[in-house]
């Protein structure tokens, strides 16, 4: 994988202080568990392939050298078998993290995680705890297809009991992971393989990033741009794009999708009147939908503002790239939606297009 | 016979009537509406979880299934928790969040039962894998029914739990129903069971006159070398028999699907007689007596206490 | 179970016509089932226990002996895989339905229904069909607790290449029910046990109710409310408390939840300014939050509305009855918070107590 | 030796020789960037494709994995959609929607395949309760991977298709990894996967030298019994050897799971030259002639063929 320099700026931390060095997405997931692993032998890692020599596409690298089979090792394909044994291990007082390399899986774990995970601790009237993590991975681009594409987070955050959270650059997703991990309850960690050659500074010490407050990225004032995962990214570019516009667009990361702080969006529209929600992932009851719901809850009585979502189109992902192409939401298409909203007379409006292809979509080849 | 000394005897009835009386009784009160829960009754097939759980350590694991009385009072579990439970109280082992079909006792070492045929099976491989880091030669007892056994997740579990040697033991209930289904109508060849899981390396046993004794005596043999760390785990099959309806308190001999025929050679085979005839009289009326003590106890103890308080709906959601 | 009158009126039709007999939900479901067994010998029934003494409470009785065990049978304890050989069947050209005695456990299905059944067509380029209906019952009442009680329908709604029908009233379950099993698409069509013995008048001839339209219940002037499956009872005892204190509420009745019309509630919307949904699941990333945003994408430029979103507690369904009743929306609070809508400086106010109890709710009793 | 008649041996060759040209020109074409899907290829493992669908008549169906061109081929189904499909064109077999892991051809009784390891094998078993009852006869042959048998419905479906009688050949396609996990780091007992399926009531044959004739004699030997309806589900277990990458047109024996060591047996073993060397030489340079032109015709096809428009998108969604 090469080294993609997308992040163009440093991630600010919860504080908003930037640092440490710069380092891929897929490296500071790695280095989260890494260093927690060190701190904690109760933490362990378990998921098909993790210990190959493809590393789970580089993001366990190293850590069968350095924690030996007891602590992170490859697993039976199955699915389901193997959330209930993660599941039992967390209640049992272990720190399981449990992967898999695309979400689409998580089908076959549902049960457990549904019915068990995300209950036992209420069920169980407070007597027993699962601290798991299940780390999974959102592919795209280049024939993934109908079954290794599908961002379902939106299915997780359905759940009281669970928790998610997209961490959409690197700084992120060390300090997400480590909370991940810190945290007594089971958390769905979501990842997108796109991300995992983008760059930001992420400090070398451990710190946490845990869920409660969404990041204002970028200021602006005449919408606002909440990107999930990846998105955000998308978003970012969006922004530059009507900038040349001239308009201001503020751009929002939720970082945690449950619990879900939607406070710092509603006071971004309450000064901006107008909302796109991006998801990476279908709309329809998806976490933009659970966004505007909460605006509009919010706003209604106050005045009028105006919401659209964006995300997979109402279609499977096809795998032919001339129409797979259109089935995601792109910078251009993020910043047309929002030059629409803002200049409604002003007629169609292009962005330039060689700026508005991303570098991470560009240069991503498969196979996988 | 006798398969077990004078002490180990008191015991096992013990818990056999334990369990049999507070059962009855639960089904005696349930009419009344004051129990707030489903209930699956394990009246008849109690020597299954009394002949596993009496070979256990008292630090050992056990976990059952919504039909998971019988389970967690031969555990040790705490009978007033599980009365109260039933009760819908705020002192129910589950706080009255989970009732019947959701015990848990982990201060006894009864983890939690589900509602959902086959979810505790491959809970129980993390417990084990945690008891196996842990090096202390514990173990943990999984109970399931016959249905279970249809379930995908019943073979993942057996090819991990084989393949990472873990201190599990398998305790198959073969009641021979699942609901009203008898396992002919869902399995292809219902009696091959323990061979298809030997094929996965795993000892398995199987007892078809429910007698705790061998039960008991299997575990006893197999748990040395499970405790030594590298046996890996085992399979107990148990024939046995559900003499009530599916859940609910009453018989259902006259809907049809089976007949007091089937029933009557489990009730002649009964352990509760059975092991009470080993016992002296004297001793055995003063287990009875402790019992019939320790059930009232338990239903007095439901009866008074109170029902969670409105906030606890929103209490325990997350950790 | 005892015939109770909680159907105070004929449900109307599609067209808004009234007739047939009156009839419990729980005979509609099986009067549609058995007359399109009867006139297409592709239709058959599976799931477990759907031919025991019980008959999936009442609801597949006296199939078996009509139609006999080729076309009605139980299976083993295998959702995963009979859910794989209903849609198999489906795609080989028969009409399966596939029943499931609580919606939880097809928590066990989800990679067929998600991977499979909802992609198949599209995936396969339209050369298959899914000609598939998954019926699935949500519990509730009487310590089903946490496992046993949820409603799931807005999980499926996420996914493009299904369909997902909840009917409030024996008149539709019979019409969905028809044009579920003649939909060449997987339909997942969600019952509610305590909807079975609730009555209304349903034709005795064959009649569809296709997706498309939202119904108008009764109609309003204050405020619109939404309910879905059992809720849409809860909002209509919900009116009459209202009415008491002189607010006008219009009901809708979604019936298809996906496809989904929400122009008829935008229209509603746009007359009362005011609505609210109630949720038959959890609200977050529910089909409420799905509405209320996409009657903020349709209201929100012409000026303000107020929503609100009600549903399941945010939490598990615990078991004891002294909480679980404050797990569900209620007439009570259903007119409590249109109330506080509409007069928002009225201050506290407590419809008749005696009025707000259901008939379904009180007589209802277990085991399941 | 001749396991079959010429006819036979001509028809094998052909097939097996068309899987693997088919799939050279992939591998080849595959650096030009204009394969628009990852291809998971079957060189080295044709024989088990082959030798099982030889045996099938036309109007019965097969249906195979992700790794599925072998199976799509073998069953006779159109080069040319599947070429284009890899091309991601509108020519494709499933119109450039589904790629190289969503094949089917329904004309030519080619079912779906999945990405999602083990899907297929519950969907067999709804095609086969369709042929049981349409009663002429027909069969369906699902084919897995080494890792399909350890997810639990992989279990659900032999017992369900024992239970019902169903006429599905499971044909496993033993290649001993799974991505570049060996089975014995999977599978507590690896090599009693056939002993675990019999104990379901089916019949069960390993083949361990990969020769498409025995492979295809089983089948002949079985088909007759399927046909006649009450015989029930069959199960082949076919060790073979994938000899390029997992996914992808390289080699990888550079990468530490395997040794070109572990290759050389199967290649020494390879069908086509032995079953090459059972024909005529001019017969056979006859048979390689027509496999070129039609594999470049495929090429040609693909190449020329044009991409979904862009509506497509939005078609199919619905039926
Ligand atoms: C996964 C799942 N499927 C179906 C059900 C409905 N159900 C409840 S109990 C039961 C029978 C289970 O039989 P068995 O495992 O033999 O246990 P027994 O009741 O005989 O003790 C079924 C099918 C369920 N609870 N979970
Ligand atoms: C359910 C599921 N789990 C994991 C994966 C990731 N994966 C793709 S191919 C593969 C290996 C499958 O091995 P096998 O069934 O032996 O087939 P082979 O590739 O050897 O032909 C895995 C684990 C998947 N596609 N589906
Ligand atoms: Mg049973
Ligand atoms: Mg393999």
């Amino acid at each position: 994988m090469s080294t993609l320099k997308t992040a163009t700026k440093p991630a600010p931390d919860a504080a908003g202080n930037t640092g440490g060095r710069v380092l891929r997405y897929v490296d500071a997931l790695k280095e989260a568990v890494e260093q927690e692993m060190e701190r904690d032998d109760k933490v362990f890692v378990m998921g098909l392939d993790v210990d190959d020599h493809k590393a789970l596409q580089g993001s366990t690298r190293g850590l069968l050298q350095k924690f030996g089979p007891d602590r992170i090792f490859t697993t039976p394909l199955a699915e389901d078998a193997m959330t209930g044994a993660a599941i039992g291990a967390a209640m049992a007082g272990l720190r399981p993290i449990h992967v898999h390399i695309r979400m689409d899986f998580l089908m076959l774990s549902m049960n457990q995680l549904i019915n068990m995970a995300a209950k036992a601790h209420y069920m169980y009237g407070g007597n027993i705890k699962v601290p798991l993590v299940v780390r999974s991975i959102i592919g795209k681009s280049w024939g993934q297809g109908p079954q290794h594409s599908q961002g379902l987070y939106s299915t997780f955050m359905h759940f009281p009991g669970l928790k998610v959270v997209a961490p959409s650059n690197a700084h992120d997703a060390k300090g997400c992971m480590l909370s991940a991990i810190r945290d007594d309850n089971p958390v769905m960690f979501v990842e997108h393989r796109l991300l995992y050659p983008t760059e930001a500074y992420v400090p070398e010490e451990q710190f946490e990033l845990p869920p409660g407050k969404s990041r204002v990225v970028m200021p602006g004032d005449d919408v606002t741009l909440v990107g999930i995962s990846n998105m955000l990214v998308e978003c970012l570019r969006g922004r530059e794009l009507l900038a040349d516009a001239g308009v201001s667009a503020e751009i929002i990361d939720p970082i945690w999708l449950s619990p879900l702080d939607t406070d710092t969006i509603v006071k971004s529209v309450k000064k901006t009147r107008r909302l796109i929600v991006v998801d990476n992932g279908w709309t329809m009851c998806g976490a933009g939908a659970e966004i505007a719901a909460r605006v509009a809850e919010a706003l209604g009585p106050e005045g009028k503002f105006q919401v659209e979502r964006m995300g997979f189109a109402p279609t499977i992902c096809p795998t032919s790239p001339s129409i797979e192409d259109q089935f995601y939401p792109n910078p251009a298409r993020i910043a047309q939606a929002a030059h629409k909203m803002v200049r409604p007379k002003a007629g169609e409006w292009t962005p330039d297009p060689e700026r508005a292809v991303l570098a991470y979509q560009r240069q991503f080849r498969g196979p996988f | 016979m006798p398969e077990a000394d004078t002490q180990t005897i008191r015991r096992v009835y013990a818990s056999l009537r334990l369990i049999r009386r507070f059962e009855e009784e639960v089904a005696r009160i349930y009419p009344e509406d004051k129990i707030k829960s489903p209930v699956h009754l394990s009246i008849g097939q109690e020597s299954v979880a009394v002949g596993v759980c009496d070979a256990l350590n008292k630090d050992d694991l056990a976990g059952g299934t919504y039909r998971g009385h019988a389970t967690y009072i031969a555990k040790g579990g705490d009978i007033n928790g599980l009365m109260a439970e039933l009760y819908g109280k705020d002192t129910g082992c589950t706080r009255g969040k989970g009732g019947s079909m959701h015990l848990c006792d982990i201060q006894n070492n009864v983890v939690g039962s589900s509602a959902v045929v086959g979810t505790t099976v491959p809970i129980a491989l993390g417990y084990a894998l945690a008891l196996k880091r842990e090096g202390k030669g514990r173990v943990i007892a999984s109970f399931m029914g016959d249905g279970a056994t249809e379930e995908g997740v019943f073979h993942e579990s057996l090819n991990f739990a084989a393949l990472k040697r873990l201190p599990v033991v398998f305790v198959l209930e073969n009641n021979f129903f699942a609901i009203h289904t008898p396992i002919a109508r869902r399995q292809a060849v219902p009696d091959a069971i323990c061979e298809r899981v030997q094929t996965y390396g795993i000892p398995a046993y199987r007892v078809t006159d429910a007698d705790v004794f061998k039960i008991r005596n299997i575990m006893m043999d197999a748990l040395p070398k499970m405790r030594r760390g590298e046996y890996g785990p085992i399979f107990i099959e148990c024939h046995t028999y559900r003499w009530r309806e599916h859940v609910g308190p009453a018989n259902d001999y006259d809907s049809g699907y089976r007949s007091t025929d089937d029933l009557k050679p489990w009730v002649d085979n009964d352990q509760i007689p059975r092991v009470a005839a080993m016992l002296d009289p004297d001793e055995r009326a003063a287990i009875d007596a402790q019992v019939e003590k320790d059930v009232a106890a338990a239903i007095a103890f439901a009866e008074k206490s109170p029902f969670p308080a409105a906030k606890e709906l929103y209490t325990h959601v997350y950790a």
